[in-house]
């Protein structure tokens, strides 16, 4: 066992041994290891954050066919840093009548929400924070106090704007969980476990082949958990200003905004996590462990940009469709979905890889085309009711 | 006094405390959200239970969905919100003697049963307890019933819940 | 070692602190949440059981859950009905509430 | 395709409810779809009986395709279903009647949902009564088939129907009191009510022995009196006509069809399956008496529709008379049970009671087509119309030539029979009932005379009133009753021969 | 094609016709009265076939011409249906046949085919004539497919009935024909004389076809089967009349036949039911001939001929049995009975059809003294002369409605002989046809049928010394030949009496070839006849019919002895009559000089009144007042009715007396007011506060359980 193929065990053992050499208690050292091992992981983050925004405004140049940044260092590489530094030396501002716990307390959450959920993502088959058995949940658990941390914002803004953002945020968020936990629960059903590490294990065929419609609607669902067009109801700049965190400035908002761009990086990745693979990539991921982590980046980033790519193509649309679209499409389709699959599942159980593969793919495809043939007449029905309505007009003249 | 011990004692100290605040604050606003922290609390003292799903659960049902909801009710409800009546009933120290009193039963209670200090065996390394539990949910010879019960008492919540607060203007 | 009689007493303190705020505090909403304080304690005591009793025997976790599930039904309907009420009566003291009486 | 055979009768029997209960989930203001609906439902049984016809064995005494399920074991009463040649030309006829009745009322467009489910109801009613092989089931579907019947005539009916229907109800049900007492009595006797079990033990008991503290013959004798009576409301016989009147004239088209077509051969068919078996020897000391009310039924019965100036009424006189010669051969069978007479007899009342079904409808029915045209059943009020309607003239004589009895179509080769077999045994009974034959005739004529001849009616032939003739939806309906009337007419031996191994095998 | 089959096929082309133009070709007339047309020509042609057979085969009365199928299952065995063809089948098919074609024929011109449609037509009326330029012609019969469609049912009833082998298919054809007279005598609906004409006839033959129905079901009780050949034959006939029948001490034999016999009574128009004959006359002119002379009331006679065995059974040649006597007293006395109306009556179909009714006595006297083979031969004959008489009248008719029309005086009744005269130039061919066919029915001697058939009729009666019969029967051919005469002069000879008269004309061909081809016939036919002994021609031609009919019966009845005094009596009342005739009306100008208009004849002996009286007026009170008034609406009803008061009577006693003041006085309202005492001392505790509420349950709990903590578990 070298540092090569068990990076994390080697440093951890290392470092124990030399506090245990400071005379220092066993469990204390650990402990303290378990730390700087956390610590270490958030700056890396961290970092990644300030290069995300690097990424997400030269990507959105070129979706509007702009330049992006490009003066401050090779390919504007240098421009985050710099709106960092101008972020912290801003005035740290906070509106009469907020309340001022709450106030400084949102962001804070915010940015832990998305953090915390790095404690549950496997890098690698032997590089992850912990391997606890209910990691799916976790991913919720944590959108939860993403949730909080939003609501506390909007409310302690005392503006209207911002708790008007901060009702809708939770609005949306509260209701789309529900089909991505249903959705979370495609590859449980068929890995047989919450673990994120059995489950990108158990992936020798991409759960995408296997339930595509199951990683559409995940991929939906965690576009509004984001709050990321077009579910920006949040922050709808048309509406609202800027939405909940219209009070908020300098790092308050800085915050908030690497919050929402490095959540929108772990959402990719958890995508790839639980429908592409994860880390593996053809046993690459066997022969280092860093290999096995670039693959899980890069893959992330892939979803990543598709996070992108849909935010700046399709337009923002209203909060009550949105609503609708969920509580009447989306959470049916992805409850009927978890039907379909769990039955084909038992099902097809004890069938050959490939039929397994081809009926669990046939019975996706059905199902939405099913539910797609089921919206179309819905909206015909309705279309009809309007022009029904309009018919007496046009026939008058 | 082990490490485990010291970790139970800050839980339970926090968790209390922030029990107290939430019956006391006269802001309720922030009552719902030291009720979050204490439900927090209550997470991480299953996780000291090695209730890994409970205490996942409890965030994400309880803070993720009836914080909330307590959150919403009050701001909704937003005239009693910064009012500056009393927010305990006159007759409050009844409560408190009824509330004290009661604890002490239970203290007296329980410290006469003799299960009362004992400690937990270690849990077998294989065992499963997420599987299990999803076992003993749906099993039919386990707790099916109760849980379809219970599902079906959620669906008559939810229809009630939308009925009630559904505005009829 | 942690004893079960620490946790069943953290569960006893939780719950008289409930019991307490549903005593005592006159908006509903805050009595609701003095119930959750309650509800808590409960499953507290059920998972610690669960934890000191025979530990494959999933019936303590599996209570919990469905407390859960009474909880968040009590809250749904309990949260509609003081809006509902709050729409009528504009207050949601609980005092006030008293038309039911003689 | 082995469960349809097992489950024939029971297929047939319970469809039309099934269809009803699914009836209740279509939306009601979809008119078109419900009458359809209806239509194509009671068309299954048709086709089930179709091939019930054909999968059965004549040759083969007692009952075919018996299906027996637990029903109700404490007083072991079961479920037990079965035809013979009797009941399936009955069935037969049921299910043949009920799509045309449909059909017939497809002009109905008030509360049609109910409607056809209603008729829907009503045909496993009927076909229960048909099938039934224990007495507690047919009491049962004998009373089920009333229930539909009251609310159509209370709720579709025309002017007079409250009267109409609750004289219905009340009579029906009183018979029904007596048919109830003798179930019960035979069921406490035997403490079963599988009527194949009770042919023989019934028969078997020998006349001396004390049942209830009473000698046999008298229990005997009143529970055939019980029954006797109970059916005679619903044949119904003189004196116990005067609901039937009202009921016909009263009731919506189609139901009078079914009336007249079905429900009146309920009690025709109780004598047969019930009271001639169950009571030879009563049967045969009673036929005189019998004898008596049947005559009294064609005579007064034919007097008495020869005396109307309703169009309706006539008709509804006309079947009493008919229904008449049905039980004037019951009658002649009880008494000579066992003989030739016997056989003829029987075999003419029940052809009686399918060719009577086929014109009755038809009469109904033809009569409900110039209502629904006229709103007047006042025969003062017609007369020339022959001219604006030469069809529905022609369909009319058509089909009042058959009900009259005309050799060539259906109604003669059953009166002939009737008469053929009452003659040597109830001569002069028949001699007397030849008077009702002979007013069968006139007031027939009357109805066309007064319908159809004479001067061209200006009323009814421009202006508001003009009178329109029968549609083709008319025509489907009635065109095959005048084609069965036709081949019954020629060669009734196809029905015929059915009926008459059944019969005697039974008599 | 064997001849059985062919025999099955005669009747079918009509039927066949009748369902074509009712349901495919009633749109077109010409079609129409193609297919009736045809179709009547196939039966004829068949039945020629049939006939022509039929003579070829030596005994044919052995073994006739038979097939029979199963049709009917009584009981265990089965009624079988099936045709014969024995003699007098064969003689009768040929007869029939042709009038029928005949008559098929006549009817197009009758109708005006060709004709342009009515002005004010319609349907159910005569055509009152079309204004083509000017003046006004006859209009086409608007109803003319219906005419035809009607027909072709009539002549399937009648071949049937000729044709059938058991009483049963005979009886079907038999009322068919019942139900085609009502419709054709009903033809023109429209009228309402018309209208009661056709029920009359109907009710008035149903009331003998009920006793038929009841003699063929006696019978088949007795004898188990319906078909002649098995109830003919010697032990089943000698069965049958040794059986006491305990009606009247007739044996069953003869209450069956005498039930039968009623049931030709009606058919045949005998008295006391021929009332509705001259009625019938309501009917377009063919249709009065097809009913009178061709089908239906020789379908009576012949069911009577048929029926002759019965009729005679335990008749040994003298000392006639109580039904043979019945039916000669009917046939006598009908004969002169309808002879004496006819003389008073002025409508030219009128007075044809109470001579019809007297000329069927005649055959029924034959019988009933016997005269097996005379009726037979009376029937055929008269069947030819009657179709002319009526055709020719038919024809008389539509000339003198030509006339009426030219001059628009409708007031003028075309069929009244006394608005006519001197027709005779206006029309030759209907003349001298109808001068013929008068001669043979007033039986101008030796050279026409009806002279030949009627003289054996009382060549028979003289010779079995019923002389009774004999006087009446030569007294009512008297009276026949004097109307004759009178018809005919009062029609044809002398003067027009009115314009109409003047300008009546000859009719189409296809109204006079039916006339000369039954003038044909009602000459020749009787040749066929003539007794060997009779003096000089006698012997030239075999008396074939004797022989040929004869032999239809077991044993061939004997042709009676030739003697002088019927002959003689016979050439008297035929000339005698006609003589007495012609003087009488020769320049008789109108109804008043005419001194026979003696009322009581005029008004046919009071009968329709008297019927009108006896039965109808009765029938209708009873039916209308007695059954449906008082007995169902008024007897039945009432006591029903009782019913509803009196339970509510009971009902509302029980109510008042026990349910309103035990059951909801004390019980429910008392209870009610307990509750409400207990409640009303309890609000109190109801504070409306759910805290208090828990704190007092609280409370309770916390006490309670200490109690319960210290007593039980320390």
């Amino acid at each position: 066992m070298n540092f090569w193929n068990d990076p994390l065990k080697v440093a951890a053992d290392w470092l124990e041994g030399i506090f245990a050499g400071w005379g220092m208690d066993a469990v204390l050292a650990h402990v303290l290891v378990a730390f700087l091992g956390v610590f270490l992981l958030i700056i890396i983050l961290m970092v990644l954050d300030i290069f995300l925004v690097w990424v997400e405004r030269k990507v959105v140049a070129r979706f509007q066919d702009r330049l992006g940044p490009n003066r401050v260092g090779p390919f504007g590489l240098i421009q985050p840093f710099a709106d960092i530094i101008k972020l912290m030396i801003k005035e740290d501002t906070t509106p009469g009548g907020a309340d001022k716990v709450v106030y400084n307390l949102a962001p804070i959450l915010s940015m832990a929400s998305v953090l915390i959920l790095w404690a549950v993502v496997p890098l690698a088959p032997v590089m992850l924070g912990v391997d606890l058995n209910v990691g799916v949940l976790f991913l919720i658990a944590a959108g939860a106090i993403g949730t909080l941390s939003i609501i506390m914002a909007g409310w302690s803004s005392n503006n209207k704007f911002a708790t008007i953002g901060g009702f809708r945020q939770v609005a949306v968020m509260v209701s789309f969980e529900i089909p991505m936990l249903a959705m979370l629960m495609i590859p449980v059903i068929f890995s047989g476990s919450m673990n994120m590490n059995t489950i990108i294990e158990s992936q020798n065929v991409w759960y995408f082949l296997i339930s595509p419609l199951g990683a559409l609607i995940f991929l939906i669902a965690a576009i509004a958990e984001l709050g990321r067009a077009p579910f920006d109801l949040a922050e709808g700049e048309s509406e609202l200003v800027a939405g909940f965190n219209i009070e908020y400035s300098g790092m308050k908002f800085g915050m908030f905004f690497a919050g929402e761009l490095l959540h929108a990086f772990t959402f990719g990745g958890f995508w790839a996590i639980l429908f592409f693979g994860g880390y593996r990539f053809f046993g690459l991921e066997q022969v280092s462990p860093f290999l096995a982590v670039l693959i899980l980046v890069i893959k992330a980033m892939v979803g990543y940009w598709v996070i992108m790519w849909v935010r700046y193509t399709v337009m923002r649309i209203r909060i009550d469709q949105m609503l609708a679209f969920n509580w009447k499409f989306l959470t049916p389709l992805a409850f009927v979905l978890v039907l379909v699959t769990a039955l084909a599942d038992a099902l097809l159980a004890s069938a050959p890889t490939w039929l397994y593969v081809s009926g669990m793919f046939l019975a996706n495809v059905l199902t939405g085309w099913a539910a797609l043939e089921i919206a179309r007449s819905a909206t015909h029905k309705e279309r009809e009711q309007l022009e029904g309505a309009k018919q007496p007009a046009e026939v008058s003249h | 006094m082990t490490g485990e011990q010291i970790i139970f004692l800050i839980t339970a100290g926090y968790t209390l405390g922030s029990g107290l605040m939430v019956v006391t604050t006269r802001n309720l606003v922030h009552a719902a959200l030291w009720l979050v922290a204490t439900l927090f609390g209550v997470a991480v003292t299953y996780a000291l239970l090695n209730a890994n799903f409970i205490a996942v659960v409890q965030i994400v049902v309880y803070i993720g969905a009836i914080a909330i909801l307590f959150i919403f009710a009050v701001m909704l409800t937003r005239k009693d919100l910064r009012d500056n009546t009393p927010q305990m009933n006159k007759n409050w120290w009844v409560g408190a003697l009824l509330a004290v009193l009661t604890f002490a039963g239970f203290a007296f209670l329980l410290q006469g049963w003799s299960g009362f200090s004992k400690t937990a065996a270690a849990i077998p390394s294989e065992f499963d307890a997420v599987g299990a539990l999803g076992e003993a949910l749906v099993s039919p010879n386990a707790y099916v019933l109760p849980f379809e019960v219970a599902s079906v008492l959620l669906l008559a919540a939810l229809v009630g819940a939308v009925y009630l607060a559904f505005n009829k203007k | 070692m942690v004893p079960l009689s620490w946790y069943l007493m953290l569960a006893a303190a939780l719950f008289s602190i409930g019991l307490f705020g549903v005593l005592v505090r006159r908006n509903a909403v805050a009595i609701l949440l003095g119930v959750e304080l309650m509800l808590n304690a409960v499953n507290i005591n059920l998972v610690a059981f669960w934890r000191y009793g025979d530990v494959t025997s999933m019936a303590g976790q599996v209570f919990t859950v469905i407390v859960f599930v009474v909880a968040a039904a009590e809250v749904a309907v309990g949260l509609a009905l003081v809006i509902s009420v709050y729409r009528r009566r504009n207050t949601v003291v609980a005092d006030e509430l008293d038309m039911m009486k003689w | 395709m082995d469960f349809l055979n097992t489950h024939l009768l029971s297929l047939i029997l319970f469809l039309p409810t099934i269809a009803a209960l699914i009836m209740l989930f279509l939306p009601s203001n979809e008119t078109k779809l419900l009458r359809w609906f209806a239509l194509s439902a009671s068309l299954i049984p048709f086709v089930l009986t179709l091939v019930l016809w054909t999968n059965f064995d004549p040759n083969v005494t007692g009952f075919q395709f018996e299906e027996k399920y637990v029903w109700y074991e404490a007083i072991n009463s079961s479920f037990h279903l079965g035809v013979d040649g009797i009941s399936l030309s009955m069935v037969l006829l049921t299910t043949l009647l009920t799509p045309l009745a449909i059909l017939a009322s497809f002009s109905v467009t008030d509360r049609v949902k109910p409607y056809m489910m209603l008729f829907l109801f009503l045909e496993t009613g009927m076909l229960g009564v048909f099938m039934a092989l224990d007495l507690l089931i047919f009491f049962v579907f004998w009373e089920i088939g009333l229930v539909p019947m009251y609310f159509l005539i209370n709720q579709w009916g025309s002017a007079n129907r409250d009267y109409a229907s609750l004289k219905f109800m009340i009579y029906t049900m009183g018979g029904s009191l007596g048919l109830l007492l003798a179930v019960q009595l035979l069921g406490v006797l035997f403490g079963t009510y599988d009527l194949v079990i009770l042919y023989q033990r019934w028969n078997s008991l020998d006349a001396g022995s004390i049942l209830l503290g009473m000698p046999v013959h008298t229990v005997k004798t009143i529970a055939f009196w019980a029954f006797a009576i109970a059916f005679a409301v619903k044949v119904p016989l003189w004196p116990f006509h005067t609901w039937l009147p009202d009921a016909h004239t009263e009731a919506p088209t189609a139901g009078s069809m079914i009336l007249a077509g079905v429900l009146l051969k309920l009690g025709a068919y109780g004598f047969i399956r019930l009271v001639l078996p169950l009571y030879p020897l009563e049967a045969k000391i009673f036929a005189g008496a019998l004898a008596v009310l049947a005559v009294g039924t064609i005579v007064f019965g034919a007097f008495g529709s020869f005396g109307q100036t309703d169009f309706k009424r006539l008709v509804a006189y006309s079947s009493v008379n008919h229904m008449g010669f049905v039980v004037l051969g019951i009658a002649a069978a009880g008494l000579a049970s066992g003989t030739a007479d016997a056989h003829i007899a029987m075999s003419g009342a029940v052809l009686q009671m399918f060719n009577h079904g086929l014109s009755a409808a038809g009469m109904f029915f033809l009569v409900g087509v110039i209502y629904e045209r006229t709103h007047t059943r006042n025969l003062n009020d017609f007369g020339g119309l022959f001219p604006l309607v030469p069809i529905y003239g022609g369909i009319l004589i058509f089909t009042s030539m058959a009900s009259l009895g005309l050799p060539g179509l259906n109604g003669f080769v059953s009166e002939f029979m009737v008469v053929r077999g009452a003659y040597p045994v109830l001569t002069i009974y028949t001699v007397i009932a030849m008077l009702g034959l002979l007013f069968t005739g006139a007031y027939i004529l009357k109805g066309i005379k007064s319908v159809l001849h004479g001067p061209m009616n200006e009323h009814w032939a421009h202006g508001e009133h003009k009178l329109t003739e029968i549609n083709t939806r008319e025509l489907f309906v009635i065109v095959p009753l005048m084609a069965l009337m036709l081949i019954l007419g020629i060669w009734p031996a196809w029905l015929l021969e059915v009926i008459n191994k059944a019969v005697v095998a039974l008599f | 094609m064997t001849t059985e089959l062919l025999i099955w096929l005669i009747p079918l082309p009509p039927v066949l016709a009748f369902f074509l133009i009712v349901l495919f070709t009633n749109k077109s007339k010409a079609l129409s009265h193609t297919v009736g047309v045809g179709a009547a020509f196939l039966s004829f042609l068949a039945a020629m076939v049939v006939f022509f057979r039929a003579i070829a085969v030596e005994h044919l009365g052995e073994h006739p011409f038979e097939s029979a199928i199963n049709w009917l299952p009584t009981g265990n065995t089965w009624l079988k249906i099936g045709v014969l063809i024995d003699p007098l089948g064969a003689a009768v098919l040929f007869f029939v046949s042709i009038t029928i074609l005949m008559i098929f024929l006549y009817s197009v011109g009758y109708h005006n085919f060709g004709q342009p449609a009515g002005d004010h037509d319609h349907a159910g009326l005569p055509p009152h004539g079309a204004t083509v330029h000017g003046h006004t012609v006859p209009s086409v019969e608007p109803m003319y497919s219906r005419f035809f469609a009607f027909l072709g049912l009539f002549a399937f009833g009648m071949y049937v009935l000729v044709i059938s082998d058991n009483l049963l298919t005979m009886f079907v054809g038999w009322e068919i024909m019942g139900l085609c007279s009502y419709l054709l005598i009903g033809f023109w609906y429209g009228k309402p004389s018309a209208r009661n004409a056709a029920i009359k006839a109907f009710m008035t033959t149903r009331i003998g076809d009920v006793f038929m129905l009841l003699g063929i079901s006696f019978l088949y009780s007795v004898t188990g089967t319906l078909s002649f050949r098995e109830i003919f034959n010697e032990t089943t006939l000698h069965t049958l009349a040794s059986i006491p029948s305990g009606v009247l001490g007739l044996s069953a034999a003869g209450l069956i036949a005498v039930l039968l016999f009623i049931g030709t009574i009606g058919k045949s128009a005998q008295w006391p039911l021929h009332v509705w004959l001259p009625d019938a006359m309501e009917g377009p002119t063919p249709v009065s001939a097809m009913i009178h002379a061709a089908t239906m009331v020789s379908a009576g006679v012949y069911a009577v001929i048929r029926m002759f065995p019965l009729l005679t059974a335990g008749y040994e040649g003298h000392g006639l049995t109580p039904e043979m006597t019945f039916v000669a007293f009917i046939g006598t006395f009908t004969a002169i009975f309808a002879a004496t109306i006819a003389v008073a009556q002025n409508d030219i179909k009128r007075v044809l059809a109470y001579s019809t009714i007297s000329q069927l006595g005649f055959m029924i006297a034959a019988l009933g003294i016997g005269a097996y083979v005379a009726a037979a031969f009376h029937l055929i004959t008269h069947a030819f002369f009657k179709a002319l008489l009526f055709l020719g009248s038919g024809s008389v008719i539509h000339g003198m409605e030509h006339g009426v029309l030219h001059t628009g005086n409708h007031k003028v009744d075309p069929q009244d002989m006394f608005n006519m005269g001197g027709l005779r130039k206006k029309m030759p061919i209907t003349f001298w046809t109808f001068l013929i066919g008068g001669f043979a029915l007033s039986g101008f001697p030796l050279v026409t049928a009806g002279f030949w058939s009627k003289d054996e009729i009382l060549a028979d009666a003289w010779y079995h010394h019923h002389y009774l019969v004999f006087g009446t029967l030569a007294l009512a051919a008297f009276l026949t030949a004097f109307y004759t005469m009178r018809q005919i002069t009062l029609t044809f000879l002398g003067e027009p009496r009115t314009e109409e008269a003047k300008h009546a004309h000859e009719t189409p061909w296809t109204m006079t070839v039916p006339l000369m081809v039954l003038s044909f016939f009602a000459v020749t036919y009787g040749w066929v006849g003539i007794p060997e002994k009779f003096p000089l021609i006698g012997g030239i031609f075999p008396n074939w019919f004797h022989d040929f009919v004869g032999h239809t019966l077991a044993e061939v009845p004997k042709a009676p002895e030739f003697s002088w005094i019927p002959l003689l009596t016979s050439i008297v009342v035929a000339l005698g009559g006609l003589a007495a005739g012609y003087y009488t009306y020769r320049n008789v100008k109108s109804a008043e000089e005419d001194k026979l208009q003696i009322p009581v004849l005029k008004n046919k002996w009071y009968f329709d009144e008297l019927y009108e009286v006896v039965f109808i007026k009765p029938v209708t009170w009873f039916s209308e007042v007695f059954v449906s008034k008082w007995m169902d609406q008024g007897a039945i009803d009432s006591i029903l009715h009782a019913f509803g008061p009196s339970t509510g009577g009971v009902g509302s006693f029980i109510r008042d007396k026990f349910d309103v003041p035990f059951i909801n006085r004390f019980l429910g309202d008392g209870s009610a007011d307990a509750t409400w005492w207990v409640g009303e001392n309890l609000r109190p505790i109801q504070t409306g506060r759910i805290q208090q509420y828990l704190i007092l349950s609280l409370f309770v709990l916390l006490v309670v359980g200490g109690l319960l903590y210290f007593f039980l578990l320390a």
